[in-house]
């Protein structure tokens, strides 16, 4: 599976992502620059966490408007796999393809450490390597990953199972019902604001991040050879 | 079309203008009678004041740095450059600074601390590196009032702030509460970077014709006189008076420092010089690339890209905007580098070319505004051999019986110095730094030192911040002695051999003997200390006058040391494993 | 030449965590008759006349689409026009 | 019952990375009439009738101790009186 990391200027967990892929799940990945306006020949495409555009204004405001991100939504709607973390969900939030929104932390500083994340929904195509119900030891990193979404929304997703992990011991930002990831009705874009890409070697603390890579490679080239 | 007139140079001399910048009475006239023959006008005098700074010259420690061990087999790159160099093996080395802004953090904590962090970090990849990791030292008052808390929790802040935003991990650091502090708080932050020898740079400006481009944020009248703020002590009555306010852009220095490090690997061939523009900015960074090359440069201010209007060429030559650079590139290429920047939106400007008269030329509007010999500038600054006396209180201290502390219960002792802020976990302090990012970090911040590895080998580098005030305040030459030997003893404990230290000398007035003794002795311990382990200085940084209405801290020269882990495998961290596990105190 | 004044706050419904903060903040001060604060984003804008669409137009795009997120903030803006000086 | 609303802003001699942002992105956008964006913040106040001091006096110092940090920012405020209901 060959995949596309999105450079935006001011993205800096890019290199994360990269050897997550590279070394972690021992696939192809790419570096893309936000100017780029085609995404031909890639089979996923990861955003990536940092400060895109400082995250002035607000996080991910303003990468929405890169070239980049009319392919990255062409690419979503043909149901090919999409994922951001940290930045790259809030940048997914911005443009729309995912619900809700990121607010503050609710204690204003920016966090990190590693938390335990529950796994809401094995049945999607980024977490079936997982156990349903199973606790991660990922890190958070991040100064605005408190999830909103209003009364409506939050039900909404409820019954489309479409919170898939969420934080398990403590939340550690404030988010409505301890969202920590969220994926779209057709189930091939995800975000979390947790950095699974941070937890692939054993050397750094956890390899819990790797069966997210797992799925999604085992599950989506499976999907395009039925194709 | 001005709109002041400015002072012509005999006003600057008759109204001793130039007293008011900080030059004594004797080096105006060494810079007039001895080197220039003729008045300075304002804009000279203004060129001289902040090279000649403490700040910028080193004029009052420079004898004391001289005592350092320097060399060493390792070493590639020891102090003059923006920061020193130290080999790894497999053709890669460390690179490594450290870097105090007190003054500016006790003006506006947030942006002082901020703006501290995105200079350090300029330093590291001016010399090519990529960055990997900071790490801080911090001193504060006690937290018994909201000013203390305040100026805590906004250095933190900005820290973090620069830090996190631009992809650097923050992987550790020390912190520490004393009364001494209150009123002039401690911040330096320290970078290390990793590079390949073969792209290891120098700051100069070489090549009849070469051209002097400009790069990054563009330059408004921020900080103006910030390097001989640095060199001044504060007093309540000049509060209104600061204003050297910068503010950090993180977002730019991003773009800056990819693009800067794109332009070193794969420019080698037009790239002939780099170096960031720091304390007294355009003034101090184009003379030293000039005056370090026997070059000499012409500038065109016009050409330099400016935020506000009607900026003087004093403003512009003494700016401490944030996130610039100046590099030497080989004529003909100024449309390369152009091309290079645009990509990541940033702009290169052409202002100025390579001479070899040695003379420093600036041109305003057409007239010429300054014409110094750039040695007498970047280098000439004389240097004071400053006396010391012992102060009264080593004396009495000497006098005094040893202390044998009564413990009753050691149980609630122990508890109560844990209760010390000082002591006490950092954890809700680093916690709101991302000591992860680029996933290297096998070591964050909790244990004894940092450990990252070094991707695509199974080395990896040991890093760490020490400094015991208290011992130097009893006895400066064992306290600079204790101070390098705890940052030994945490590298060694996490599994690293010490390679060199980098320096944050923060002290008093130096015109007072007794804070001059206090300085001179204690690098005779830092000295000793880092011969006996062989491991030399290789960079640092001086920050004297640290005064509140007359009282000086305590001597408190912060040692960051960066090891060598051979192994990953030797990594060790300082937790308790495992019930049952047998505990040994090793050493006297 | 237009001065645009935009003002951007979070939605009533919506916590403000750092209008909280300050609130917190101010009582510590000893000022009790501070009731509620909300805190948002301020922006002074300065437009040129366009050719083909009003500066309402441009003004409201700008705030729907980037300087506010309509998921959880709102916004208002006042205009003013300013008068050339060639 | 007062209603203040208070705008803090930086001083015109100060970079402003985030307005410079926006401003980039307005332009991206198309919309290359926007000649200058400036971000500050913007503080909707509640405060209470006090008896031993105005609300000026209130206001004035929150700004000076706490909204603005005065060394950078500068700051002004609207005070409308709110007839009470009870
Ligand atoms: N200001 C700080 N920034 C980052 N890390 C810090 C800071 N202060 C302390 N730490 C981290 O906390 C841990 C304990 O620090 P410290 O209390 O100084 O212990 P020690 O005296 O054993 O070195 C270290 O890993 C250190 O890096």
């Amino acid at each position: 599976m060959r995949f596309a990391v999105i450079q935006f200027p001011g993205s800096n967990c890019d290199v994360d992502l990269l050897h997550a892929i590279r070394d972690g799940v021992g696939e192809e990945a790419e570096y893309v620059s936000h100017t780029e306006t085609s995404l031909e020949g890639f089979d996923g495409v990861l955003l990536p966490g940092g400060f895109s555009y400082g995250d002035y204004l607000r996080s991910g405001a303003i990468s929405r408007f890169s070239n980049v991100m009319n392919e990255v939504r062409r690419f979503a709607e043909e149901g090919k796999p999409v994922f951001g973390t940290c930045n790259g969900f809030q940048i997914l939030v911005e443009a729309g393809l995912l619900p809700g929104a990121l607010q503050r932390n609710k204690h204003l500083h920016f966090i990190c450490k590693s938390v335990q994340l529950k796994v809401e929904n094995n049945q999607t195509n980024f977490t079936s390597l997982y156990e349903q119900g199973e606790q991660l030891t990922i890190p958070v990193a991040h100064g605005e990953g408190s999830y909103y979404c209003d009364p409506e929304t939050l039900e909404e997703l409820k019954n489309n199972n479409q919170i898939v992990f969420t934080y398990a011991s403590e939340n550690p930002n404030g988010s409505v019902a301890d969202i920590a990831g969220v994926i779209n009705k057709q189930g091939n874009v995800l975000g979390m604001m947790p950095h699974p890409e941070r937890a692939t070697e054993e050397l750094l603390g956890s390899s819990d991040g790797l069966r997210f890579f797992q799925s999604m490679i085992k599950n989506f080239v499976k999907e395009t050879a039925n194709v | 079309m001005k709109t002041i007139q400015e002072p012509t140079a005999e006003a600057v001399k008759e109204q001793r203008i130039y007293a008011e910048w900080g030059l004594t009475d004797e080096e105006y006239r060494m810079i007039s009678e001895d080197i220039l023959g003729r008045l300075p006008n304002y804009t000279e005098t203004g060129l001289f004041s902040v090279m000649w700074s403490e700040h910028c010259s080193y004029k009052n420690s420079k004898p004391v740095l001289r005592k350092f061990p320097t060399s060493g087999p390792q070493v590639l790159q020891g102090p003059g450059e923006g920061a020193g160099i130290v080999d790894i093996g497999d053709g890669q080395a460390v690179v490594f600074k450290a870097e105090s802004h007190n003054h500016p953090s006790a003006v506006e904590p947030y942006e002082g601390a901020a703006t501290g962090v995105g200079g350090i970090i300029r330093d590291i990849f001016s010399m090519g590196a990529r960055p990997i990791a900071l790490l801080d030292s911090l001193r504060f008052g006690e937290l018994d009032n909201e000013r203390t808390k305040y100026l805590l929790e906004e250095v933190v802040a900005g820290i973090g702030g620069y830090g996190n935003c631009i992809g650097i991990p923050t992987v550790g650091g020390e912190i520490g509460f004393d009364p001494v502090y209150k009123g002039n708080p401690l911040v330096n932050a320290m970078c290390v970077g990793l590079i390949d020898h073969k792209d290891i740079q120098k700051g100069q400006a070489k090549g009849v014709g070469n051209s002097i481009m400009y790069v990054g944020a563009k330059t408004g009248r921020d900080g103006i006189h910030g390097a001989t703020f640095a060199s001044e002590e504060f007093s309540d009555e000049e509060e209104s008076e600061r204003s050297a306010v910068q503010v950090g852009d993180p977002f730019m220095e991003k773009l800056l420092m990819e693009a800067c490090l794109e332009l070193i690997q794969n420019y080698q061939d037009i790239l002939i010089g780099i170096q960031d523009m720091g304390a007294a900015g355009l003034v101090s960074s184009s003379s030293e690339m000039a005056s370090k090359a026997g070059s000499g440069m012409v500038l065109n201010l016009d050409d330099v890209p400016q935020r506000e209007t009607n900026m003087t060429p004093y403003e512009m030559m003494l700016s401490e905007s944030q996130e610039r650079m100046l590099i030497c590139v080989k004529k003909g290429s100024e449309d390369r580098v152009k091309e290079l920047f645009s990509k990541y939106e940033l702009d290169a400007v052409n202002i100025g070319q390579v001479t070899d008269d040695g003379q420093y030329r600036l041109f305003h509007k057409g007239e010429p505004v300054a014409d110094l010999p750039v040695d007498a500038l970047a280098e000439e600054a004389p240097v004071y051999h400053k006396p010391y006396t012992e102060p009264e209180r080593i004396k009495r201290f000497k006098e005094m019986k040893t202390f044998e502390p009564a413990i009753e219960d050691a149980g609630e002792t122990l508890k109560q110095l844990l209760q010390q802020p000082t002591i006490a976990s950092k954890k809700s302090i680093f916690e709101t730094y991302d000591s992860m990012v680029r996933t290297n970090t096998v070591v964050g911040p909790g244990s004894d030192a940092a450990v990252l590895r070094i991707r695509g080998t199974q080395k990896g580098l040991a890093m760490t911040t020490d400094c015991n005030a208290r011992y130097l305040y009893l006895n400066p030459e064992r306290g600079g002695q204790l101070a390098v030997a705890e940052a030994a003893r945490n590298i060694v404990a996490s599994g690293g051999e010490p390679l060199a230290i980098t320096d944050c000398l923060n002290y008093g007035n130096p015109d007072k003997p007794e804070v001059f003794w206090e300085l001179w002795t204690s690098a005779d311990g830092i000295s000793k200390a880092c011969e006996t382990l062989g491991t030399p200085v290789i960079s640092g940084n001086v920050s004297l006058y640290n005064e509140t209405n007359g009282e000086a801290i305590y001597p408190t020269p912060m040692i960051g040391m960066v090891g060598l882990v051979k192994e990953l495998a030797h990594v060790t961290t300082s937790d308790f494993k495992q019930i049952g596990d047998k505990i040994f105190v090793v050493g006297e | 030449m237009y001065n645009v004044k935009v003002y951007v706050t979070y939605k009533e419904s919506i916590l403000d965590p750092q209008g909280e903060a300050v609130r917190g903040a101010v009582h510590r001060m000893g000022f009790d008759e501070i009731e509620d604060i909300r805190m948002g984003k301020y922006f002074e804008i300065k437009v040129a006349k366009q050719a083909d669409r009003t500066v309402e137009e441009t003004i409201e795009t700008i705030c729907d689409k980037l300087l506010a997120n309509v998921v959880m903030e709102s916004y208002r803006y006042e205009i003013e026009a300013v008068k050339e000086t060639v």
